[in-house]
């Protein structure tokens, strides 16, 4: 009997741990298989969340990570530094990571709006596009470093977002969602009629990052075998979406992710509170637009040429797809709904003339069936009395 | 002196709303303001805390002219409000809610100590505490809006009729827990109130209000004799 | 102790990563060796479809002859692929086409942003590649020479041999521009707008530009009707192209010339303007008219009997020569990528467009087009229109 | 050019305001932006190129019929499809989020609207092409010594006023009008005077396809030419106008839709390369409303409620 109940234990004690391995595998198959394998994958890893959400298991495995934190670090980081490995070192296959990577960045980035205050942010795809040209034009136009290029990204972008979220301080709800659309309108329109911006042409030749003097554009040989340099931009993309996630979630138990959601309730109540409306909105912004600034920077590099088409209105629709998709207010649910997407419309190119129309439907379903997203937001915990 | 108000007059859209109020509170005072409805009491409230902005007068706070101040920095300076329709935020949990009562405050553990102290006077919270606001019954609402009040350890709590839509026996309930703290943490308080009996029970001095004016003050006793006060609030 | 049953598990479940991901690998490593692969992309679906959907089936066409004929000991498989004319879409299925070891060619795009995104993949995998659609002049240059090459005119040699003919023939001078932004409107504009500059006495009275999925060109209409034009440029594709000959007529301006590039050269260009507006507007297409191509006649019916529902375009010729030249080269070299790249660099063929070589950039050295005006409701080459024998006058002549 | 000007901004703007008075109606009875308006009027023109496509329809109608009695009997066929649709899409998409956060009909509705405009371009044949509209209503000129002035053209404007007045006269005079007016300003109270919600939502609903049908048929005549996206551009534009004009407020999207088409036909035919800004000229009116006085032309000032 006691030995039953400790070996349950340890078995659970594991739990996240495994479900880590769980997910790489999924993720793995997923990207690697057929379109039916991937579809039967992503509708069962679906079908678990709601399930384990139902009965209680997701908030059962948010308390066993947070008891062995390291240990499922652990084994996250080993999954990622394998993941070019069971992705086959198919460029291709590991093309479909990075932009997972890529794009699940952005949505983080977009959750502090919509899931965190609640305001429809139209224009995360003209701040991923700002974060791009800005890279793109700090390095082939003006010959910096590609890093110089990033952190060029990052600066404009807070800035711009400031800008952005400015509407937001005065409107609220459709009106400010039609504020972002004219925004992103006219970012796409701004582009298209500057030369110096590339205009309709785009901009060619990005450089790739470097680091120690080697480009990050190089493929490598591993044990004989080459591998593609997609690898580099995996570990670079994960690493920092693993920092991401990890400010993301500090953020949202902090007192700022708190102001958020109380703003979302109700400002004028959050006001009573003691909250700095305009400060806290404006930050919201500014940390979502840098989020996307380092993606779009990242994507810039990656991918060497960025055209005005790549960051248009539907792009936008498609990381607030994301985002609901995921689960609002929730860097988990947010980043897993992020990589789901990326597959599925990877897979589901031979369909490209659906694809749209996809999108659509699943925005509408998930709003009627589970407006909350797979991954709904937790509890937020706080220290208690007694143990100080 | 802790809040001081002299010749305060608001505007809601053309309406004229406060119209020269002037009135003062002592740090530990209880007042109470009694008025029928469309008195202008809440809007009192809200001018107090900066939401609505007077364009004749001022307000001052411990001797600070908070007239100009946004809302956020006069509540940062130690005031807190209990909102009459409870104010809460229904999406979020009693603990989030409890949370963004002392918002600015940065030190956790201090604030853990604390909110066990609000706890131990709300035992019902507690076990309630992982649960969105909105599931709570009236009363227990109620409860949350003045926890998270005294949680932000203000010197001054301003009530928007707190016994407005409860049963009598949670009215008694509430007033209970009001004079407890009164008399435990010696928070100044402000109750704007229609229900003057119990009120009174609380008070130490009290307002009358009417059309946006204050038309008569004095002591618990004075108010209780005052014939308006016994024709209008106190036929219950 | 705790510590140490978890490292165990670690390392445990680390090993049946590493195990599964090589066997993986490895299973992804034996394929069969004898198939030959060639990549074609373009626009099937989005704005530009029906370019790219055209040529698709024209480069299809081409590589099912080849395999019929039996002359290849190989059969040769075309990995279709869509750009849907957005760069990031065309970097994603260019790697999926260079993630497989057996793609040994491509040829692709008619959207120059989907180009540039994809040269780079390809030239760092050393697949050739070649152009069948695309038109900005920097696509081809000596850095990317030998790897890309391009059948198909870029914008000036398209819009060279339209300025000549406007100006030196039909002797017109004062010229309104109206263009949409894409790059295809706006470098186009800007070729004809530098040719058509040289020939002394030519005046462009306007500049407008407008974003594609406009629908009222009445402001711009009405702005220059009064500016005594001898023409209107139009650069850009059939919809708006059709708006504006439409929204002309409606304007009384029919007797305005209107000129255009290749991009309004399609039926469905006098389906939408209507056959009595579209009546004398002229436009150029490169190559040569396919009646008059050497076996266009056989493509033409050949295209037909292969039940492709879809017309051939305009650049459905280019890509069966793509696939052809490849084809060519690889009888020639085998199917190995390396060789090809030179094989195809030096190749001189002789197809449906007449005999194409490369240049120093990789560009054809085979340069035709030809000059069409709508005449009964169908756009008819030039020199077989009742206009240019005088008996039909077009819109503003004298 | 000045005169012939005005004409297009006033032609551009009864196309903007027909789609702008949808978005005002549904806003005014529920609060709620449906933004899939600008496809519901494109599918309206497509369901009239598929009528008078329709085997036999345009040729036995019009040899049998008086040409206006068969015209007529098209649109308002189109304009009935086009009603059912709005119905529908009430159902599914406005309906289920009644008592949730207003931004997710506005989010379903943007969905619901891609998802009309992508079934066009796949199910309708070469759905995805431009597609020339017929041409219904003549446009030859009324006078010869006004240019400018079409049959085609003066029916627009005559239609858009008739659709105005006709609408003042259903909201104001009716009894069913005047429920729709009760909801509008105060749901609650709506209620308690026995005012049945659902049905006065419906009959809103079923009012905005008409006049959505009706605008569809217009634009299309007016452009001669549609493809299945238009829609997008007309939503916006039509959304743009309602909050210019005071989002909310029926007339008020006239007011906007014509400041919109205005600056955009200025901005084209009086700034040396204007045309390329002209839809950043009618997007910086749009913030600059919505940031300075974003209860627009017409709208009432409301005082926020705190």
């Amino acid at each position: 009997m006691t030995e039953n109940k400790i070996y349950t234990h340890k078995i659970e004690k594991l739990l996240p741990s495994l479900g880590v391995v769980v997910f790489f595998a999924a993720l793995a198959v997923a990207i690697t298989g057929s379109l039916w394998s991937t579809l039967i994958i992503l509708i069962g890893m679906t079908g678990l969340l709601i399930y384990g959400e139902k009965h209680g298991q997701v908030d059962r495995a948010y308390i066993r990570v947070e008891e062995r934190r390291s240990s499922t670090l652990t084994v996250l980081i080993i999954c990622i530094v394998l993941l070019p490995f069971i992705l086959k070192g198919n460029s291709y296959f590991l093309h479909i990571a990075v932009m997972a990577g890529i794009y699940a960045i952005v949505a983080l980035g977009l959750n502090f709006q919509i899931g965190s205050m609640g305001q429809v942010n139209f224009a995360p795809a003209a701040m991923f596009g700002v974060g791009a040209y800005t890279s793109a034009m700090v390095t082939v136009r003006l010959g910096a470093s590609p890093w110089i290029g990033l952190i060029a990204a990052m600066i404009v972008t807070a800035g711009m977002g400031i800008v952005f979220g400015f509407p937001a301080l005065k409107t609220r709800g459709f009106y400010f969602s039609l504020v972002t659309i004219a925004l992103q309108t006219i970012f796409i329109l701004l582009v298209v009629n500057t030369e110096w911006l590339g205009g309709p042409n785009g901009i060619p030749g990005i450089p790739a990052f470097s680091l120690f003097g080697q480009s990050l554009k190089k493929s490598g040989m591993l044990l004989g075998t080459p591998i593609p340099y997609q690898m580099n931009y995996i570990y670079l993309t994960f690493t920092l979406l693993l920092l991401l996630i990890v400010i993301s979630k500090r953020l949202y138990s902090s007192r700022i992710g708190l102001a958020w959601n109380a703003i979302e309730e109700d400002e004028i109540v959050a006001s009573t509170q003691g909250i700095n409306l305009t400060k806290v909105k404006l930050l919201s912004f500014s940390i979502g637009s840098v989020f996307a600034g380092i993606a779009g920077s990242l994507y810039a590099h990656y991918t060497s040429f960025i055209g005005v088409e790549d960051f248009d209105f539907n792009k936008s629709l498609i990381f607030i797809c994301m985002v609901l998709l995921g689960g609002m207010d929730n860097p988990i649910g947010v980043t897993i709904g992020a990589i789901m997407l990326t597959v599925i419309d990877e897979k589901l190119r031979i369909f490209a003339d659906y694809r749209m129309l996809m999108y659509s439907i699943i925005l509408i379903v998930v709003l009627v069936v589970r407006s909350q997203g797979l991954l709904p937001k937790r509890n937020r915990k706080y220290p208690l009395g007694e143990e100080n | 002196m802790l809040l001081e108000l002299s010749d305060v007059y608001t505007k809601y859209g053309q309406i004229p709303m406060l119209q020269g109020v002037s009135m003062t509170i002592d740090a530990g005072d209880a007042a109470c303001v009694l008025g029928s409805n469309g008195a202008g009491k809440t809007t009192l409230l809200k001018t107090i805390i900066g939401i609505v902005k007077p364009f004749q007068g001022s307000l001052s706070y411990r001797g600070e002219n908070i007239t100009p101040l946004p809302s956020h920095k006069i509540i940062q300076r130690g005031i807190a409000i209990v909102p009459e329709r409870e104010g809460l935020f229904p999406g979020l949990s009693v603990d989030d809610n409890l949370r963004l009562g002392a918002y600015y405050e940065k030190d956790k553990y201090a604030l853990a100590q604390r909110k066990e102290e609000v706890l131990a006077i709300f035992p019902r919270l507690r076990e309630r505490i992982s649960q969105q606001a909105g599931t709570l019954s009236g009363g227990e609402r109620k409860m949350l809006g003045i926890a998270r009040a005294i949680l932000a350890n203000p010197q001054l709590i301003l009530m928007d009729e707190p016994s407005l839509g409860l049963a009598p026996a949670l009215v008694n309930e509430v007033y209970g827990v009001i004079k407890k703290i009164k008399e435990e943490k010696k928070i100044a308080l402000l109750i704007i109130e229609q229900n003057a009996q119990k009120a009174l029970d609380v008070v130490d001095r009290g307002y009358i209000m009417q059309k946006g004016s204050i038309i008569g003050s004095g002591s618990r006793d004075e108010l209780s004799e005052n014939e308006i006060v016994k024709s209008s609030y106190l036929v219950s | 102790m705790k510590k140490r049953k978890f490292f165990v598990v670690c390392a445990i479940l680390t090993v049946l990563l590493i195990f599964g991901s090589v066997s993986l690998y490895a299973g992804g490593a034996q394929e069969e060796e004898d198939a030959v692969k060639i990549a074609f992309i373009g626009p099937l679906t989005g704005p530009n479809a029906a370019q790219g959907v055209g040529a698709r089936n024209s480069f299809l066409m081409a590589i099912d002859e080849v395999n019929n004929s039996g002359k290849l000991p190989y059969t040769i498989e075309v990995i279709v692929l869509d750009d849907e004319s957005k760069p990031g879409t065309a970097a994603s299925v260019a790697q999926m086409a260079v993630s497989d070891p057996d793609i040994v060619a491509a040829s692709g795009h008619w959207n120059s942003p989907c180009a540039e995104a994809t040269i780079p993949i390809f030239k760092s995998e050393g697949i050739p590649f070649i152009v069948w659609g695309a038109i900005s002049p920097t696509l081809t240059s000596k850095e990317n020479y030998p790897y890309v090459t391009r059948v198909c005119p870029t914008q000036a040699q398209e819009n060279i041999p339209l300025a000549k003919f406007a100006m030196e023939e039909l002797d017109r001078q004062r010229w309104a521009i109206i263009s949409d932004t894409s790059t295809y409107g706006k470098s186009n504009t800007e070729a004809w707008e530098n040719n058509a500059k040289e020939y002394s006495g030519v005046e462009i009275v306007s500049l407008d530009e407008i974003q594609v999925g406009t629908t009222d060109f009445r402001p711009i209409l009405s702005k220059i009707k009064n500016r005594d034009l001898d023409g209107v440029y139009f650069g850009g594709v059939v919809m708006e192209g059709a708006l504006v000959r439409r929204q002309m007529v409606e304007l009384d301006m029919e007797d305005t010339l209107m000129v255009g590039i290749s991009g309004i050269v399609d039926d469905k260009f006098i389906e939408t303007a209507g056959a009595d507006a579209a009546e004398g507007v002229v436009a150029v297409k490169p190559g040569k008219d396919i009646s008059r191509m050497s076996g266009g006649t056989e493509f033409v019916e050949n295209y037909k009997s292969a039940g492709y529902s879809e017309p051939f375009g305009a650049y459905g010729p280019y890509a069966y020569d793509a696939a052809k030249i490849i084809t060519t080269a690889m009888a020639k070299v085998g199917p190995d990528k390396n060789k090809l790249i030179d094989a195809i660099a030096n190749i001189e063929y002789s197809g449906l467009l007449g005999t194409t070589s490369f240049n120093e950039f990789g560009q054809t050295e085979n340069v035709v087009s030809t000059i069409y005006v709508v005449q009964d409701g169908k756009f008819v080459p030039w020199y077989e229109s009742d206009y240019e024998d005088g008996s039909l006058s077009l819109p503003g002549a004298d | 050019m000045l005169y012939a000007q005005i004409l297009n901004a006033v032609m551009l703007g009864c196309t903007y305001s027909l789609v702008a008075i949808g978005f005002s109606l549904f806003f005014g009875v529920l609060d709620t932006v449906v933004f899939c308006a600008g496809d519901v009027a494109i599918f309206s023109s497509f369901s009239v190129v598929f009528l008078v496509q329709l085997i036999g329809f345009y040729n036995i109608f019009f040899g049998l019929f008086n040409p206006v009695a068969a015209l007529l009997l098209t649109v308002i066929v189109a304009a009935i499809f086009t009603a059912i649709l709005m119905v529908l899409l009430y159902q599914l998409v406005i309906k289920p989020f009644e008592n949730k956060s207003s931004l997710m009909p506005l989010l379903s509705t943007i969905a619901a609207g891609i998802a009309l405009r992508e079934l066009i371009g796949i199910f309708f044949p070469e759905g995805r092409n431009p597609r020339s509209f017929p041409e219904l209503l003549s446009n030859e000129r009324i006078l010869q010594e006004l240019p400018g002035i079409s049959w085609r053209n003066a029916i627009i404007i005559v239609a858009t006023i008739l659709i105005v007045a006709i609408l003042y006269w259903f909201i104001n005079k009716t009894k069913i009008g005047l429920s729709i007016q009760a909801v509008s300003q105060n749901r609650e109270a709506a209620t308690m005077v026995g005012i049945n919600r659902n049905l006065v939502i419906y009959v809103t609903f079923i009012v905005g396809g008409l006049i959505l049908g009706f605008g569809g048929f217009l634009i299309g005549s007016y452009y001669a030419v549609i493809r299945f996206d238009l829609g997008a551009g007309f939503g916006l534009k039509g959304f743009s106008a309602a909050v210019v004009g005071g989002l909310g407020n029926v007339y008020g999207a006239i007011v906007g839709s014509m400041l919109i088409a205005f600056a955009e036909v200025f901005v084209t035919a009086y700034i040396p390369g204007g045309t390329a800004y002209a839809s950043i000229a009618a997007f910086v009116l749009v913030l600059a409303f919505i940031l300075f006085k974003p209860e627009g032309v017409l709208g009432n000032k409301s005082v926020e409620k705190v």
